[in-house]
């Protein structure tokens, strides 16, 4: 165990809090670049280059622009909620970082029930996004908010039924001890641990889905849909409210892959089996968010019902019967 | 029934991976674009910006008599030329050349029909400025006896 | 946006709203203005309002010569410039009587088969970003910045090109432009095979594009829909085909016919469209005779007789017509364009009845509008 | 079934009353050019005309009572409506509609055209037949202030909704 981190509680408490701001905040902003820059490539051009070198002051800037504009509160809305959920979504994902292992002994607060306070808090956002849809008084919002009330709802449940089948192979809801148990090598990892469970890389795979439609990313970002929505239940946000709203999406997707990584790919766990730490689980992270990005700037958006039908039809059957499997390994293996 | 709609499960799945597999490869590809206006590419030598009167290499005056004939064959009035007949020339020459470019269509009736081919097609896109008539009233006889072409 | 909700007795508890789309919307490629009542996601009218871009090209024809004309042909359907002016050219041609060179008419079909490609190529980007894929957009206009790159070097502009004149082309081609014409074939071929694995084959769009939107042969019937959009309907009409005009009939292309009638099909035809106009621009680049590229004898004030002629072109959204009336005066007496997004649109509300809104928008998407063409 | 020109104008001499199939030639004057000759020109005809020169087969002159059952026979040919477009002979005192139809099938080509009063230009409207004439009726409607009787909605569709003017008849003033 690390000694340097076992300070008094109160200070411990502080120097966590502004970590995770720091962290948060930082992500929020250069996971924009990163995208900008990724979407570049992939598009075979070069994204910002203007502001700074290889436009690395573009999040700086985009900051200045949003803070100096002014919040417009739209005549007839419910001016409580419309303020209240920009918030409502940052602030939850703040909180999901306090369970989060980065590495054995960097973690705010270990909870023997990190997991369950991580999809506790990780479903608000959820919430946000329909009461700023809901809020805002203009029809392509309360589309917005009605689909991405049935969308969560359908991802909600492959999502848990794929970590309940981890929680039997684990028997742990403590994050580190999850990782904990998945040191010595990548084999050890839970997503090749091929003999609690042989599908556990499908396991995986839909987790991440499930994963992309919480976040509300593409190719399942029914709530945005420029093409259709305009900008959905962000239509009327202008400002920092829609730039916590923009933070929010890619805090969340910071979570979302923090907790893939954690739960499936051995966390701060060296894969190779030696020096073990924060390296590991930030490259694995960003590795994963990659992924995300790859992912969107790839495919069309999906049709909602087809979404609707991948969960209902493909995704709640599957991980229904991978964790009838794991279940049946367990009881006879 | 359930081998089918498995089948199509994997066949879909594998087809998005083959979408991911491309869009990889354009990402380790350089990129095409060209970064205007910290470079530029050549202008063709056909393009067209908007017209300018040629400037006789000899005399370094236009070429231009005044015959009004791209005035007539333009579809948008945006020339206006004016012309005498000065003492000891043969032909008459322009006093007065204005293209009003805001209304052009960069459509060549003026460079084709002119008998003595005194306008040809700039090569300037770069038009910007704070006053309109900087564009709505180009002199481009003054232009010629600048020394610009 | 005021929400407000209609309620008439007739239809009890149900309730619809009106949902104003446009004219600014992403969906809508430019100012169109779409009024739809809704019930839920579920559209149960659709009602396009045009004319937001409404600029009189007809009258313009009345105000000016039968030359001066030209550049307003370029600005109907700015996407496929070459193949509007060609249909005027040519209905002007018809009505004076004016033989137009061999070697123009190989340009005129070059130039129209390369402009037909790069406007496919930007409905392809545009359909995919309305359906929420924004790279395959950046990779047509990559393909397209070659076409337009081409006809830069030839008529000395990338998009309004104002290139044909009455009786041939006003400059001829010259040898870097066939060499680009045939590096650039070379080059795309290999490109449909990437969009296909990228796009066509792609499990989300497929899902998003079978079997949504369907238009029946005589649903374009009875709208005079035509184009990749009654082709997509499994009728193999095509002007090029039916009422060979140029020298359309020298050269060996197909016509892609897709019975499904879905938005997939109207996909597909338009991609295999794009082959096809690789096949006819390579022939014809190879065929190219030499010669003048301007009838040498069309007077400077050109009067045509008394009386009407049509004259219709394949342009990329279909059918394109062009009727003049000429009065014996230097101009003309009318012009009327016919246009195929005007039709085309038309069929919408009928089409769209009981949609899903993003189902909607990628029927409206696979009509391929562009709306100027449709507000004239 | 293939469809014949002959065939078709024939069904076109049996629809006209006293309009008869005329051979290229004997026909008088062409209806659309301008000037004395077009009123002698009798109400009702149907010729042949020279593809090549004119850009379509067959043209029809009807009264403006028999527009609709002309659409209606071409309906039933399977023929398709191309576009409705008015002609305003401000010197004839007449305002012509003229009827542009294509077979998505045959390389046929027909136009039907009509002449109406032009201080009245009231025709009855096709978009009982073709659902499409219906933009192209109101687009006439707006261009030339032409009104087709029993058009559901003839509110401006390119004009602006309150435009209460005709821009192509040739007595409009250009400002």
């Amino acid at each position: 165990m690390n000694t340097a981190l076992h300070l008094a509680e109160p200070y411990r408490l502080l120097l966590f809090l502004v970590g995770t701001l720091a962290f948060v905040g930082f992500n929020a902003a250069y996971l924009v670049w990163l995208e900008r820059k990724g979407a570049g490539r992939f598009q075979r051009r070069a994204g910002p280059t203007e502001v700074g070198y290889a436009g690395l002051l573009q999040p700086v800037a985009d900051a200045i622009k949003l803070l100096s504009k002014q919040l417009i509160v739209p005549p007839g809305t419910d001016a409580t909620l419309f303020r209240l959920a920009p918030m409502l979504v940052m602030a939850p994902a703040l909180m999901c970082f306090v369970a989060m292992p980065f590495s054995d002994a960097l973690a705010a607060r270990p909870l023997n029930l990190g997991l369950v306070m991580v999809f506790a808090f990780g479903s608000i956002h959820v919430l946000a996004i329909m009461l700023g849809g809901w809020a805002s008084r203009n029809k392509f919002a309360i589309i917005s908010a009605a689909r991405v009330v049935s969308q969560n709802v359908a991802y909600e449940i492959p999502m848990l039924l794929v970590v309940i089948t981890l929680l039997m192979i684990t028997g742990t809801t403590d994050l580190n001890e999850i990782v904990r148990q998945q040191g010595g090598g990548f084999w050890h990892w839970n997503i090749l641990r091929l003999t609690a469970n042989p599908l556990m890389p499908v396991t995986f795979v839909v987790f991440y889905i499930c994963m992309l439609a919480e976040t509300n990313r593409a190719p399942f970002d029914m709530a945005e849909a420029e093409s259709e929505l305009v900008a959905g239940a962000f239509t009327e946000y202008g400002g920092m409210g829609f730039g916590l709203f923009f933070m929010g999406e890619y805090a969340n997707i910071v979570i979302g892959c923090s907790l893939a990584t954690v739960l499936f790919f051995g966390g701060w766990q060296s894969p190779i089996g030696v020096w073990p730490g924060l390296f590991w689980f930030l490259l694995k992270l960003y590795l994963l968010i990659f992924s995300v990005i790859w992912v969107r700037w790839t495919f069309p958006r999906t049709q909602f019902y087809g979404l609707l039908n991948l969960s209902w039809k493909i995704l709640i059957p599957l991980s229904l019967f991978v964790l009838v499997l794991s279940s049946v390994l367990l009881k006879f293996l | 029934m359930i081998n089918g709609s498995l089948r199509e499960v994997v066949a879909g799945f594998g087809s998005l991976l083959t979408g991911m597999r491309i869009t990889l490869r354009e990402f380790f590809k350089p990129s095409v674009t060209v970064h205007y206006p910290h470079e530029t590419l050549p202008i063709p030598g056909r393009y067209r910006g908007h017209v300018i009167l040629v400037r006789d290499a000899e005399t370094g005056k236009s070429l231009c008599i005044a015959c009004k004939s791209c005035e007539k064959a333009c579809p948008s009035d945006c020339i206006v030329v004016e012309g005498i007949k000065r003492e000891g020339e043969k032909r008459k020459s322009a006093t007065a050349f204005q293209l009003d470019f805001t209304r052009c269509s960069l459509c060549g009736s003026c460079v084709e029909v002119c008998p003595v081919d005194a306008l040809e097609f700039s090569k300037e896109y770069n038009l910007a400025g704070t006053d309109k008539t900087r564009y709505t009233q180009i002199d481009l006889l003054k232009r010629v006896e600048a020394g610009k072409s | 946006m005021m929400p407000q909700t209609e309620r008439s007795a007739a239809d009890g508890p149900q309730e619809t709203f009106v949902l104003n789309l446009g004219p600014q919307h992403p969906a809508t490629h430019g100012v169109l203005r779409v009024k739809l009542t809704m019930d839920g996601e579920y559209i149960t009218r659709a009602e396009p309002v045009p004319g937001y871009i409404h600029r009189m090209h007809e009258k313009m024809g009345e105000n000016r010569t039968w030359a001066q004309f030209l550049p307003n042909t370029s600005r109907i359907d700015y996407l496929s410039a070459m193949t509007y002016t060609h249909a005027y050219v040519a209905a002007v041609e018809r009505a004076a009587r004016i033989e137009v060179p061999l070697r123009a008419e190989y340009i005129r079909v070059i130039t129209s088969e390369l402009n037909r490609l790069s406007s496919h190529l930007v409905w392809f980007g545009a359909f995919l970003l309305d359906l929420g894929g924004f790279t395959p957009l950046l990779y047509a206009f990559d393909d397209r910045e070659k076409i337009l790159d081409l006809l830069e070097g030839l008529t000395g502009s990338r998009l309004t090109y104002c290139y044909y004149r009455i009786g041939g082309v006003c400059n001829d081609v010259d040898e870097a432009f066939v060499q680009g014409t045939r590096d650039f074939v070379a080059q795309m071929r290999p490109r449909f095979g990437m969009y296909r694995d990228l796009v066509t084959d792609n499990v989300i769009l497929r899902k998003r594009l079978e079997g949504i939107g369907p238009i029946s042969a005589e649903l374009c019937r009875r709208y005079g829909a035509t184009g990749p959009v009654i082709r997509g309907a499994g009728v193999p009409y095509d002007v090029r085909k039916v009422e060979p005009y140029s020298v359309y009939g020298q050269f060996d292309f197909e016509i892609p016919v897709f019975p499904e009638g879905d938005c997939m099909a109207r996909y597909r035809v338009r991609m295999e469209e794009m082959a096809q106009s690789l096949r006819i621009i390579e022939q014809a680049i190879d065929r190219l005779p030499a010669g003048p590229v301007m009838a040498p004898s069309v007077p400077r004030v050109l009067k045509p007789p008394p009386g009407d002629c049509c004259f219709a072109v394949e342009a990329a959204r279909g059918r394109f017509a062009v009727r003049i009336v000429s009065d014996g005066k230097e101009i003309p007496y009318r012009v009327k364009l016919r246009t195929p997004s005007f039709s085309n649109l038309s069929l919408f509300e009928e089409a769209s009845r009981g949609m899903l809104l993003p189902d909607a928008l990628a029927l409206m998407g696979s009509l391929d509008l562009v709306i100027p063409d449709i507000d004239r | 079934m293939m469809l014949s020109l002959p065939q078709l104008a024939e069904a076109f001499g049996q629809l006209l009353r006293n309009g008869a199939t005329r051979p290229e030639g004997q026909a008088p004057e062409h209806p659309g050019s301008p000037g004395a000759a077009n009123l002698a020109a009798p109400a009702t005809a149907c010729r042949l005309t020279d593809y090549a020169l004119k850009g379509y087969h067959l043209d029809v002159t009807v009264s403006p009572g028999e527009v609709v059952s002309a659409a209606s026979l071409l309906d039933g040919e399977g023929f398709a409506l191309d576009a409705i477009t008015g002609l305003d002979w401000m010197a004839d005192g007449q305002m012509e509609v003229v009827y542009d139809y294509f077979h998505p099938r045959n390389a046929l080509r027909v136009v039907v055209r009509t002449r109406l009063p032009r201080a009245e230009p009231v025709v009855p409207t096709i978009s009982t037949v073709f659902p499409g004439a219906n933009w192209h009726e109101r687009e006439a409607h707006d261009f030339f202030g032409i009104r087709f009787l029993g058009h559901p909605d003839l509110t401006p569709l390119l004009l602006p909704e309150d435009a209460d003017y005709h821009p192509l008849r040739k007595d409009f003033a250009l400002s």
